[in-house]
């Protein structure tokens, strides 16, 4: 059968970004807005990113934590978007966005707070100011409250982003198009970062869609998107930077789809041999972030075994205050159960609160 | 000052609090260039720009997921959903996020959103254009669910609702949306949520009831008043929470109890209502506590919708039959 | 600041088809699949849809029928679909269907019925065995039941498909991104085919999605799509006709974007005047399908004023037949909400039942 | 034959199920390579196969979305949401489609899916994972609603959800998944749906509940058993319909009537059975009817929960200030 004639009417093309490669070597020149100093406040958060989810899996292990979900490999991806990220942008996280916590100030005890059970964990006494979201458990959700937050800030000529995180896997959810879909429609100034890690618990992204790229989904929302070695925390910072000023600007939203690797179990209550090849999983760690930025540190002689061992005494003084501050943290009360839930108890329920106290006051 | 019909006074409410707050931000589908399917929002584009008055692209979990994102920033946001048939995408934001926003970030950020929908049956409406399930909704723990049943009260509910610093489910009537015209002076005066409304006291029976089926428990006072029963008819107003202490003292006073509403009955709000009768008020009771609800059946398309809704007739016959318990 | 270097890593175009031009002039050769003969077929069932819907329109006029969607103008779509479809292939309608029930068999006076408030409407008791679903009105949740039944075909290995409408407003929400994308990861067997008429009720397509295209939508998915002028039949079932046959021999889902605009009202509840400009409304009367497909059959003296006539007399008793079936249809049962609920009732609601019939029975 | 936990039996009952019929299909969020998240699909994917048990995208809405279509072609899809805190994106497929599929087209198409999903607190799992809203879905006209609480009628229970030509809930409590073992001959018997199991025989008072609280509901019952007070025990299993027949009958003998349910208090199904006992049974009520519930706040994070969820100790003391009524 004779194939008809078709006009072509539209074009796309994904864009790949990187400038450091596995080996620590740099594929491009640095950008201008990169340098050595940078770089190493980096390396350093993103070790005791590292350094911070393994104390948490102890933490875990013996009995002090409930179900935690680290980040192992995921590090230069929160790390960028952490540094990037403005004070007075507001960030709507996922659950593995420990290193952007750590370098927009949010209390690390918190995080263990939240996920040893207890909601002032998101309260963030310290800074109750703080906009940010707390961590979003439900997949994909944060992406629509970013949207609207966005929206306020247009609302409102402020020069401000939404910045939301989500795993390739939450990519399959309704919301996640849906706030990119609004975003593009309303020119949005938000950010849309994809943690693809390659794994949604034991679901391989080949299961996961018949995409070749995440990048690819902003095509069908019409708007931009850039697809970046998320190993590399200068790719991944540049290419915030470059979204994050596009969208204050008021020239839309930006989807990056960060590649990575999950070098770790889904959460502790997982066990990732039951379906992850031991060999390929064994191979991402060639390609994991940390070691490739110390190499290049090491090369142009910004830092040494010396350093690495400097700052391990500190990170390691830092894990052990937050740590003690998560425990030492006193009990909360009963009933802040109910004196949350609104902002005034109404009556009906001011009756249940009484009989919980009465039972456990 | 014109008498208006309920349509007329969430329009006048919408327009008085835009009006007076310019955090309040309008939108849903086809709210704006269209003014709303049944016209609650016409005038507001005009009014108030396309800044503040916006049609969404067609996603309802998109409408309230984003709403939580405006109102967290400090913006009053009143989305709308086109029908409550249309809601339930919604639900996960609605009860996972927006009523959870304050007690999960304890008080550090808040969600003051309005979610709108006409619901109901009634007007001969397309297949899933006439649901009642406002129960969904009362279940959910740090919501309110308010509906009007009177011009006044929709005015006065909805300002209060929009004011309110948590999240309301606000449900519309679209049955009675143009049954009665009223005086509704555009004072910004708002009326107390989690209070119920005494329409009218009686002294043998309490009909409890909300919405659209205030107009059946009407006809229906009205003839037994004719045979001699005294109704006191209470109008609950907010579904969630329930101001059982007026509604404890009618029973007090009547000692029977009447509940009707629109919704299926199996866990409907009028099941709450009378377990808790049975539980704080049962030695006032001198005879069962009855429901005369929609039934466990999905609601009909029209030419059958009226064979399920409640009639005046049933509520009489049901009211009778309480009667005989002495 | 200079650009860094990016690398491509994927392409995607979007084309468009087309054969019969606006003013009835082929645009390129007929495709061997398509005939005069057929092509006059097509042609009577465009025309008696338009007259069924107008028909239609005035029943709900005079109260015989409650609210009501035409498909003036998407004629083409519903008939080049219906006439591409076998019928061993399954429909997932929305509710601008009519040109595709007509040439599925489906009894139109049954269509009368289902916007005439009665559930025997979807009930097809001509044709009990038919598989297809009935019309969707919560919007979009009919391509993943599509999905479904495409799945249940490929489980059984089954050469057949499952064929989904929707409108481009229809689009924006989460459950048609779903199903392409499930579609595509498990490369079902069905095609989805979007009528993008311009408009959802009040909202343009330009405040629907900043994508230029709907077709794009698919490569957010990693399915196939294609643009085709959905004024022009032979292009809509050429393009089923392609994506049906590759479905069935299992090669996957396939997006169709048909290009057309709702000449019409958006039901008998709207009043399009409100919003749409009235010089685009009129100009789109240029280009719909009827017009079109009527010269060039003239131009091709397969087609006379003479065949329009006696065809007219024909439709006009075929809608009588249709009218006075759906007005002569005996009331049906009141307690059919209850008989089929479940398939036996339980028995808490027999005794709602009982109420039911001591009232009203 | 080996006793078997709660979540063995929901594996041993999905086993014989698939290996009986080839047309049940088993999906959901990493229920094949990783045997579910509590284990309960494990060992499928390795005895029928990748086209019959099969890890889907990471979509709540396409899961029930799409086993609506595959019901309507006559296969039996068994959908997993992995926790009930995830199922509302899902809950437009169910409430709308699924429910109704059979009534809308008068018999023609129909929706033979079991929605699977653990539900409940008391694990210390994170937050959103502890969900208990059971009264939701029992709110649906054309669903059932099904809860087990011990190996054997979990097994039976999920046999009969299967073969059930309508759409079932069914829903796990984790909390008590690995409680129990018990003997569950893997014979391929069903339980009856729609009725309630009568678990122990009592003279002076009715404790209704269902789930996991059938763990401190039998706690208690030997507790006031040592005080002289004869419960009866009964688990409703099925939320919708509920075997109201079973349940008047015991409170008719023992004229008390205590509810208790890990939900939500407001509009939980506690309150319909209370409602309808205090309809139906009202004369034979020596006390108000009470309500052991989970408070109408959201369920706390885990450190907390304990103090939401009702304590054998609160059913005792509730008990007792029943057993005063004489
Ligand atoms: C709506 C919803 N469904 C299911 C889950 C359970 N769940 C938690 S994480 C996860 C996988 C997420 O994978 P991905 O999005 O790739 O993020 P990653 O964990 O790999 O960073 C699932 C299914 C959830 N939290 N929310
Ligand atoms: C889930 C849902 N939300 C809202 C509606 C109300 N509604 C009916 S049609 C329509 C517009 C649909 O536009 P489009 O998808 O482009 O299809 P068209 O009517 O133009 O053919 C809307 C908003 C609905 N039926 N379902
Ligand atoms: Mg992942
Ligand atoms: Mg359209």
């Amino acid at each position: 059968m004779t194939k008809p004639r078709l006009t072509t009417t539209a074009g796309f093309s994904i864009q790949h970004l990187q400038f450091l490669g596995p080996q620590g070597e740099l594929t491009q020149a640095l950008p201008e807005t990169m340098n050595h100093e940078t770089l190493i406040k980096l390396y350093e958060a993103m070790v005791l990113t590292r350094l911070f989810d393994t104390k948490a899996i102890n933490l875990q292990r013996t009995g002090q934590l409930g179900t935690y979900p680290s980040c192992h490999g995921q590090e230069a991806i929160g790390a960028g978007v952490g540094l990037a990220m403005q004070a007075t942008d507001v960030f709507f996280p996922y659950y593995r966005d420990h290193a952007t916590f750590l370098l927009r100030g949010t209390p690390m005890s918190d995080i263990l707070s939240y996920w040893g059970g207890d909601e002032r964990g998101s309260a963030n006494v310290e800074n109750p100011a703080s906009e940010d979201f707390p961590i979003c458990v439900p997949i994909a959700d944060q992406c629509l409250h970013a949207t609207g937050a966005a929206f306020a800030f247009q609302y409102r000529n402020e020069k401000r982003a939404a910045v939301t995180t989500i795993g390739e896997g939450g990519t399959s959810q309704g919301d996640f198009y849906e706030a990119i879909n609004l975003a593009g429609a309303w020119k949005l100034p938000v950010v849309f970062v994809v943690n693809n890690n390659q794994w949604a618990i034991s679901t391989p992204i080949s299961e996961q869609t018949a995409c070749k790229t995440i990048a690819q989904k902003a095509i069908g929302a019409g708007i931009d998107s850039v697809q970046v070695d998320g190993n590399d925390v200068i790719a991944v910072h540049h290419a915030m930077q470059h979204a994050l000023e596009k969208a204050r600007s008021g020239k839309g939203p930006t989807l990056i789809e960060a590649l990575t690797y999950r070098i770790c179990d889904h959460t502790t209550a997982d066990d990732a041999r039951r379906y992850i090849p031991q060999d390929e999983y064994q191979a991402a760690f060639e390609f994991e972030p940390l070691k490739r930025l110390r190499v290049y540190l090491e090369k142009n002689n910004v830092w040494s075994d010396e350093k690495e061992k400097t700052m391990m005494a500190q990170h390691a003084k830092t894990l052990d205050e937050i740590v003690t501050k998560f425990l030492q943290r006193p009990k909360a009360e009963i009933t802040d159960m109910f004196d949350y839930l609104y902002e005034k108890l109404p009556q009906q329920f001011q009756f249940q609160r009484n009989e919980l106290v009465n039972e456990h006051g | 000052m014109a008498n208006i019909t309920l349509v007329e006074a969430v329009n006048q409410a919408l327009m008085y609090e835009m009006t007076h707050d310019e955090n309040v931000v309008v939108f849903g589908e086809d709210v704006a260039k269209n003014g709303g399917v049944f016209r609650t929002t016409v005038g507001l584009l005009e009014k108030f720009g396309p800044k503040r008055v916006l049609d969404t692209p067609l996603a309802e979990s998109m409408i309230a997921g984003m709403a939580i994102g405006m109102a967290a920033q400090g913006l009053k946001p009143i989305a709308e959903f086109q029908f409550m048939g249309f809601i339930y995408p919604a639900v996960d934001h609605i009860l996972n996020q927006a009523s959870r926003l304050r007690n999960r970030t304890r008080g550090r950020l808040s969600c003051p959103a309005v979610f709108r929908a006409p619901y109901g049956g009634g007007i001969h409406a397309p297949e899933h254009h006439s649901e009642s399930t406002e129960t969904l909704f009362a279940h959910i723990p740090g919501l309110r669910v308010v509906i009007p049943s009177s011009p006044a009260r929709a005015y006065g509910l909805l300002l209060a609702a929009i004011r309110n610093p948590d999240p309301v489910l606000f449900l519309e009537p679209k049955r009675i949306y143009r049954w009665v015209k009223q005086e509704v002076p555009d004072d910004g005066i708002a009326l107390p949520l989690d209070k119920c409304f005494v329409l009218r006291e009686g002294s043998d029976i309490t009909l409890i009831t909300w919405g659209a089926m205030i107009k059946e428990t009407l006809e229906a006072a009205e003839a037994l008043e004719q045979q001699g029963v005294s109704c006191e008819i209470i109008d609950v107003a907010t579904l969630k929470p329930i101001d059982f202490e007026t509604i404890l003292q009618s029973v007090e006073k009547t000692g029977r109890c009447l509940i009707i509403h629109e919704a299926a009955r199996h866990c409907g709000v009028g099941a709450e209502i009378a377990a808790t009768v049975a539980e704080h008020g049962i030695f006032f009771l001198r005879a069962p506590i009855k429901r005369v609800t929609g039934y466990d059946t999905v609601m009909p398309y029209y030419k059958m919708e009226k064979y399920y809704l409640p009639s005046s007739a049933k509520i009489i016959s049901t009211a009778q039959q309480l009667m005989e318990f002495a």
